[in-house]
């Protein structure tokens, strides 16, 4: 019997109170960070799927839920990478299933521009990725954020990710981000 | 005083006595080679407007906050510049009256200097409103071929004569030079490694003082509050470090995608010299190649990313590439 | 106006009459025709059959030629030419097939494939045609036929209405003829089995020219050279099989027009057909109340 | 920044077993905002959701955060949770650390960290969460209904009947549509006339429903609840109520045109009306036919009025009303035949349409319902039917099933076997879709007790041949070729969108599909509703249907206008767009990418320079808050509530924490 069956709950607040599981691994051996905009009623249902079906993804993925993927501003893309992300996915209807008709058909025309543009600023290609999920495509997704984060390690194996919190700066022996992102 | 001098003061008369509140055009500046925009409400301060090689400033950055009707003096890109400005409802149409000039290129100083002998400290007169340049320095005149000391993005400009306009003055020009978004500095930032475009950039953008210049002269940053001065929502840190000049940056050229007309006051008020310009004209580059697009042709038109196509599929599918 | 030109073989052989009047026709309305300098078989006799990338190479190369020669627009009166031709263009327009680096795919494919008809219709134009007839054929009620290549596959073609198409009906009119209304226009001729089974070809033959005669046809106008050929070569054939007399001169629209623009007969190879068609000629120009008194 | 509460669900061993959840409550009391966490066995199960209830008292908390399963498994439970706890419902956000961590993963240490991770977004969009508020949009309990064919008439009785006030508006002079033009019914062979002509009738004496024929809607603006409609009610030139429908005027009219009605097949008067039993029983003048309208002379019909309603001086009148509901229900056209070269469609007098075989056979028809060749008036012996002219044909541009014409062919073969019952009748299909309600009995009398020949197979070509006419054609089946000389053929066109769909689908901000017909909302669980709130659809408009299908809709969407109608108001969405007007510069680019028209421009005197400038504003009406508009403004003057761009930010930034 593992040890959470073992307590029936622990009501008290956990405010300070020290974790005794095992310390996490440092951030930099985690493996890369990949931010993932999932429109609510395709891509993030296709996830929930995913997640019924108990299909195995890498545990890489952080998703943030947006209503449309017309939604996602790029410049939430340029912040995100900016934070230290090591690849975004934004993840939307496919062109004609749009929840809101067509919202998805400006995020193609948009994003066709902009990720050739993103390649130019230095943000490799496989970095970032606007990809049409369906809510029947749990497998989709799945494989999807398999192939990213396969892609995304092959880049950090090859030294091609510039690494958290923009470590380049450091490269040009800058004072570092000179305070956290947070301001 | 050139014919296109005396033309442009002309219609600037008729305009004002046609009942525009304002005529916007260049006078002479301090020193011989500097122009200032001019605002004139009388005919005598018309007769200050010049024309000559140094009348770069964007005149349509103007028009959002000149009183109307207003006539204003435009080059091709200007014009351009208008064209977005009334497709995003920022002017009507029938409040501004486009005195068009036709623009052979305005010159760099820059680009002048090191090739000659004078100083400017020395020189009394600049001329050339097209043709070669003609400065006078210390009693002497010196020629310089104009396209030798061309603006960059001049260089690089597709419409030099303005397509929306009342007025036209000068002949029109065909494109007279490698238009149409060859660039060799895009070209070798495009063939980098992304790691080492990033650090290019990077590196630029290390000398970037924030002080918003870029900002102040574009005609289309026209948000009564730009985001990177809001606090709630913080898009962009204030912090001036290369990471966030350059977020603040892509962030201000994102949001002028589809409607920049590569006038390039930004890169000529940079007192950094970072080559901003470069940003804007990969955006350029791809809403040309994918969808044949050119941004401030018709005046019209919804903005472009604000509208979809059937065709935008193959056309987001090359992108990705 | 100035145009590429595509013979053809048979242009060159068989359908001599047609080269002759399209050029003798397209003269008098100031088209001039630029033979493609070296060109070559189109494929229409078994290259599509064999090989897809043949067939577009073969045509498509004809294209580039055309388009480095500076023409924006190709006639190709033989109808079987036509169809390979414009099939390269589309395919090429569509990134398939290859040509070599010498030749420009794209610019081949952006040559405009004409036939006879869209050339008189579209490029020149009723109005102009109607200017230059001197001679009105309206003692001529010609069966137009359009076979199949002149209008299909539609896709390909994209020429008139695949099914009840009009074109030839417009041109025979603007010179005065008065063609028939009738329903075989777009029926299989057989050309294509006239060799490998002749007897279903020349069954199709008679039931075509038999409903023209009895829609009142004196002549058949055609804008394909294998039509042309079938239709005149099997007709005594075909009249035998019937037990009756079909006796339908089988000639090129360009004759007709050529007629009636005032062009001589033996110009126009009016000669070379196995239905005399040189009779054509007294009937041609007389008035259609006379030609009823007469009962012919 | 607000008091968040954090509270995390083991879901028994579902999330448990994978992830650390007690780890995940203690890290998260760390985060910023964050003054209380735990966690629980089932946070959803009552003594889960009291625990919840209590720390909100207890410490004060104005925000919750749930790290359990989806939000589509358990948002709203745990909003009505905490708004029983007094705290707005849209304080809250959901972790999901079940469908998409402990779920997908295995590795323990990195799902927590994953779960974390979760619980630090919606931490983060909780702490700048705000409540919101649903304003109450008020209803106009009236009901716009264009068209007055069976659809329309059928949803105009069933509203009317809820007890609310029905306009229906149709184009022509009587209420009927196509179903008046219709002899017989399939499958049971009722009248048509005897079936519909009463329920045209209680639809012009209902108390609740206003007919407007003869009128067509000209422009419709505003949203559900509150449409602003003009109607124009064009010049009828005979007063409705003087007239007696004698039918004098008819009679003695000396200009005839063909019959709209009768499909071409019978002529009608420029005074008339289309069929006898036209509700209103009252004739329109059509104006470009008339002879005093076109000459200034004649004036028979007013003369010869013995009730003197015939009035050339009516003009258009307009009336301009407030709807709460609108149910399109315009039908649908045919496929022009005259595009089939190969079937002689419009040139040959004896190849004739489904509707014109109808308007033939049909006792009030120009044939007084016998069947004849319309060429020269004999009884066809031989009668060919051809199904999918059009239909399920991709180079006719229609790829789709026209779902009526297997049933009504089959009928039109019944129709004529018992007529002539010597004639031989021959139907090319390539399948039989006879899926409905006795449908399939029904093909089989016309096969198996009738004796009509069923050929599986296309026609390619039909031409005279002396009288006959020759339809050369293929029997798949049998693998031959088929030659029948026939009197008369009838072609089943495709039923397609009406030709004006564009003007009425811009004028009604609704989407069609790709062959033109309206879209509803989702193809299978909301059939009857537009995208655009208060717009609903019924009928042949919306994709082919007969007549039982078309009811059915029509019943539907009656149900669905009164459910709106059931309440005084209706709520608007909670997560919608706002705008900042300080920040807003007027660009109007939100205006362009709304894919529901919620934003319009708007003039306000400004705060601080008392100048007028534009700015955008969004009806709450209407915004369905997909946050376009947000993404599309440069100058964050626009706000997605519940999803703001301090949320979205805040969760990213989360994601950084040291």
């Amino acid at each position: 019997m593992s040890r959470v069956e073992e307590r029936t709950h622990s009501q008290e607040p956990a405010r300070g109170e020290q974790a005794e599981a095992a310390r996490p691994r440092e951030a930099s051996d985690a493996g890369p960070r990949l931010l993932a905009f999932l429109c609510n009623w395709c891509s993030y249902a296709g996830a929930d799927l995913a997640g019924g079906g108990r299909l195995q993804y890498p545990p890489n993925v952080r998703i943030l839920r947006v209503p449309c993927s017309a939604r996602v501003d790029p410049v939430f893309v340029l912040r995100a990478f900016r934070l230290g992300m090591d690849g975004v996915l934004v993840a939307g209807c496919h062109p004609g299933d749009c929840h809101y008709s067509k919202g998805n058909l400006y995020t193609r025309r948009r994003m066709a521009v902009f990720k050739p543009w993103l390649e130019y600023l230095g943000i490799h290609p496989k970095r970032f990725r606007l990809e049409w999920i369906s809510a029947s495509e749990g497998q989709r997704f799945a494989q999807v954020i398999r192939e990213m984060v396969a892609d995304l390690e092959e880049l950090k194996r090859e030294g091609k990710l510039p690494g958290r919190g923009g470590t380049i700066v450091e490269a040009l022996r800058e004072p570092s981000t000179s305070g956290s992102p947070y301001v | 005083m050139s014919d296109i001098e005396e033309k442009i003061r002309e219609e600037a008369k008729r305009a004002l006595e046609r009942g525009a509140a304002c005529v916007i055009g260049f006078r002479q500046g301090r020193k011989p080679w500097r122009v200032t925009p001019c605002f004139a409400t009388t005919l005598a301060q018309v007769e200050k407007f010049v024309w000559n090689a140094v009348c770069a400033q964007n005149l349509a950055t103007y028009i959002i906050a000149a009183p109307k009707p207003a006539a204003v003096i435009l080059k091709g890109c200007d014009a351009r510049a208008l064209a977005t400005l009334l497709q995003e409802h920022q002017a009507k149409r029938e409040d501004v009256y486009v005195i068009g000039v036709s623009c052979p290129g305005m010159i760099d100083l820059d680009r002048l200097e090191p090739r000659n002998s004078w100083t400017w400290q020395g020189v009394s007169g600049l001329d050339g409103a097209s043709g070669d340049v003609i400065v006078a320095a210390r009693g002497a005149e010196h020629r310089v071929p104009r396209d030798d000391a061309l603006f960059a993005a001049c260089r690089a400009c597709a419409h030099p004569t303005p397509m929306l306009h009342d007025v036209l003055i000068g002949e029109p020009f065909e494109p007279p030079r490698a238009s149409g978004g060859a660039s060799a500095r895009l070209a070798e930032i495009e063939a980098m490694d992304p790691l080492a475009r990033r650090r290019y950039w990077l590196e630029q953008f290390k000398r970037c003082v924030r002080c918003n210049a870029c900002r102040s002269v574009c005609p289309l940053c026209y948000c009564r509050e730009c985001i990177a001065d809001i606090r709630e929502p913080r898009f962009v840190s204030r912090h001036p470090n290369a990471e966030d000049n350059l977020l603040f940056q892509c962030a201000r050229v994102w949001h002028a995608a589809g409607r920049c007309v590569d006038c390039g006051a930004c890169e000529r008020a940079c007192p950094m010299d970072i080559p901003l310009r470069e940003l804007g004209r990969k955006l350029d580059k791809e809403l040309r190649d994918l969808f044949a697009y050119e941004a401030g042709l018709d005046a019209e038109a919804p903005p472009f990313l604000a509208q979809f196509a059937e065709s935008d599929e193959e056309k987001s599918a090359a992108g990705s590439s | 106006m100035k145009i590429a030109y595509y013979p053809g073989c048979s242009l060159h052989a068989t359908a001599k009459e047609f080269d002759l009047s399209t050029r003798a026709v397209c003269a008098a309305l100031s088209v001039e025709l630029a033979e493609i300098e070296d060109w070559n078989c189109c494929g229409a006799t078994a290259a599509h059959a064999l090989s897809d990338a043949l067939a577009i190479g073969l045509a498509g190369r004809n294209l580039a030629l055309a388009a480095q020669q500076n023409m924006k627009d190709l006639l190709a009166p033989c109808a079987a030419c036509f169809g390979r031709l414009k099939y390269a263009a589309k395919a090429l327009g569509a990134g398939r097939g290859e040509l070599p680096e010498s030749l420009d795919a794209q610019a081949a494919a952006g040559v405009k494939v004409r036939n006879i008809l869209d050339v008189l219709l579209n490029v020149v134009g009723v109005e102009r045609i109607k200017q230059q007839v001197s001679k009105p054929i309206s003692g001529l009620r010609p069966a137009a036929y359009y076979g199949c290549f002149l209008v299909r596959p539609p896709e390909i073609a994209e020429f008139d209405d695949p099914e009840n198409p009009t074109s030839m009906e417009q041109i025979l009119e603007a010179v005065g003829a008065q063609p028939v209304e009738w329903h075989h226009r777009v029926e299989c001729c057989g050309g294509s089995l006239a060799v490998t089974n002749t007897a279903s070809a020349v069954r199709l033959v008679g039931e075509i020219l038999a409903h023209a005669k009895s829609a009142g046809a004196n002549c058949v106008a055609v804008a394909c050279p294998m039509c042309q050929t079938n239709l005149d070569t099997r007709q005594a054939a075909a009249a035998t099989r019937l037990g009756g007399e079909l006796d339908l001169p089988v000639v090129y629209i360009t004759e007709l027009v050529g007629l009636a623009f005032g062009i001589e007969p033996a110009k126009l190879g009016l000669r070379r057909h196995m239905v005399d068609a040189m009779r054509l000629t007294r009937i041609a120009f007389s008035k259609p109340a006379e030609l009823a008194a007469t009962g012919g | 920044m607000r008091r968040v509460g954090v509270f995390v669900c083991w879901c028994g061993t579902n999330i448990a077993k994978t992830v650390d959840v007690q780890k995940v409550a203690a890290e998260a009391a760390r985060l910023p905002g964050v003054v209380y966490a735990t966690d629980y066995r089932y946070v959803c199960s009552e003594p889960g959701q009291k625990i919840v209830r209590d720390a909100i008292g207890e410490h004060n908390l104005d925000a919750v955060v749930v790290a359990a399963c989806s939000p589509a498994m358990h948002e709203a439970t745990f909003q009505r949770c905490i708004a029983d706890a007094g705290l707005n419902p849209y304080v809250f956000q959901m972790a999901n650390i079940r469908e998409q961590c402990s779920w997908v993963h295995s590795d323990r240490e990195l799902a927590t960290a994953k779960a974390l991770d979760q619980t630090a977004i919606a931490v983060g969009a909780a702490a700048k969460g705000k409540p919101l508020m649903r304003s109450e949009i008020p209803i106009t309990k009236r009901a716009l209904i264009i068209g007055g064919g069976i659809a329309g008439i059928q949803a105009a009785l069933d509203i009317a009947d809820a007890g609310y006030q029905v306009a229906l508006v149709e184009r022509q002079p009587s209420i009927g549509g196509r179903m008046a033009q219709f002899d017989k019914t399939f499958p049971t062979m009722d009248c048509s006339a005897c079936i519909l002509t009463p329920k045209m009738v209680d639809a012009a004496r209902h108390p609740n429903i206003a007919l407007h024929t003869w009128s067509e809607v000209e422009s419709v603006s505003g949203y559900v609840g509150n449409f602003e409609v003009t109607i124009r009610k064009r010049a009828r030139s005979v007063n409705l109520e003087k007239c007696t429908g004698c039918g004098i005027c008819e009679e003695k009219c000396p200009s005839k045109v063909p019959s709209e009605f009768d499909a071409g097949l019978g002529m009608r008067r420029a005074v008339f009306r289309p069929f006898p039993q036209a509700v209103p029983n009252v004739p329109v003048i059509d104006r470009e036919n008339c002879r005093y309208f076109k000459t200034g002379k004649c004036g028979i019909c007013a003369k010869l009025c013995p009730a003197e309603a015939v009035d050339y001086d009516q003009g258009d009148e307009l009336l301009k009303e407030k709807f709460g509901a609108v149910v399109v229900a315009t039908g649908c056209d045919l496929y022009d035949p005259a595009r089939m070269g190969e079937y002689g469609g419009g040139r040959f007098a004896d190849v004739i349409t489904g509707e014109q075989f109808e308007r033939l056979v049909n006792v009030g028809g120009p044939t007084d319902g016998h069947i004849v060749r319309p060429s020269d008036h004999r009884e066809p012996k031989t009668v060919v039917f051809i199904q999918c002219v059009g239909s399920r044909d991709d180079t006719k541009g229609y790829p789709y099933c026209s779902r009526v014409c297997c049933m009504y062919t089959a009928k039109h073969a019944i129709l004529v076997k018992e007529k002539l019952p010597d004639a031989q009748v021959y139907i090319f299909y390539m399948d039989i879709r006879a899926a409905g309600k006795n449908y399939e009995e029904f093909v089989r009398r016309a096969q198996e007790e009738l004796g009509v020949k069923y050929l599986r197979g296309r026609v390619s070509r039909i031409y005279p041949e002396g009288d006959k006419l020759r339809v050369k054609g293929a029997d798949s089946l049998a693998g031959v070729a088929v030659e029948i000389d026939a009197d008369l053929v009838v072609l089943a066109t495709a039923l397609r969108a009406r030709d004006d769909v564009a003007e009425v689908a811009r004028m009604l901000s609704i989407q069609t599909d790709q062959y033109g017909f309206f879209a509803e909302a989702h193809p299978k669980l909301r059939p009857v509703e537009n995208l655009f709130a208060g717009i609903y659809l019924a009928g042949a408009c919306q994709y082919p249907r007969d007549i039982p299908d078309t009811v059915a809709a029509a019943s539907a969407a009656a149900a669905k206008v009164c459910v709106l109608f059931s309440r005084d108001s209706i709520l608007s969405e909670p997560m919608i767009a706002e705008v900042n007007q300080a920040r807003c510069s007027g660009c109007l680019t939100c205006e362009e990418v709304c894919p529901f028209d919620a934003i319009e421009a708007t003039v306000i005197t400004d705060m601080f320079t008392r100048e007028k400038r534009t700015v955008a504003k969004v009806n709450e009406a209407v915004c369905q808050g997909c946050g376009g508009c947000v993404a599309a403004c440069r100058s964050a003057a626009l706000n997605l509530r519940g999803f703001t761009d301090e949320q979205v930010l805040a969760g990213m930034e989360a994601l950084c924490r040291e």
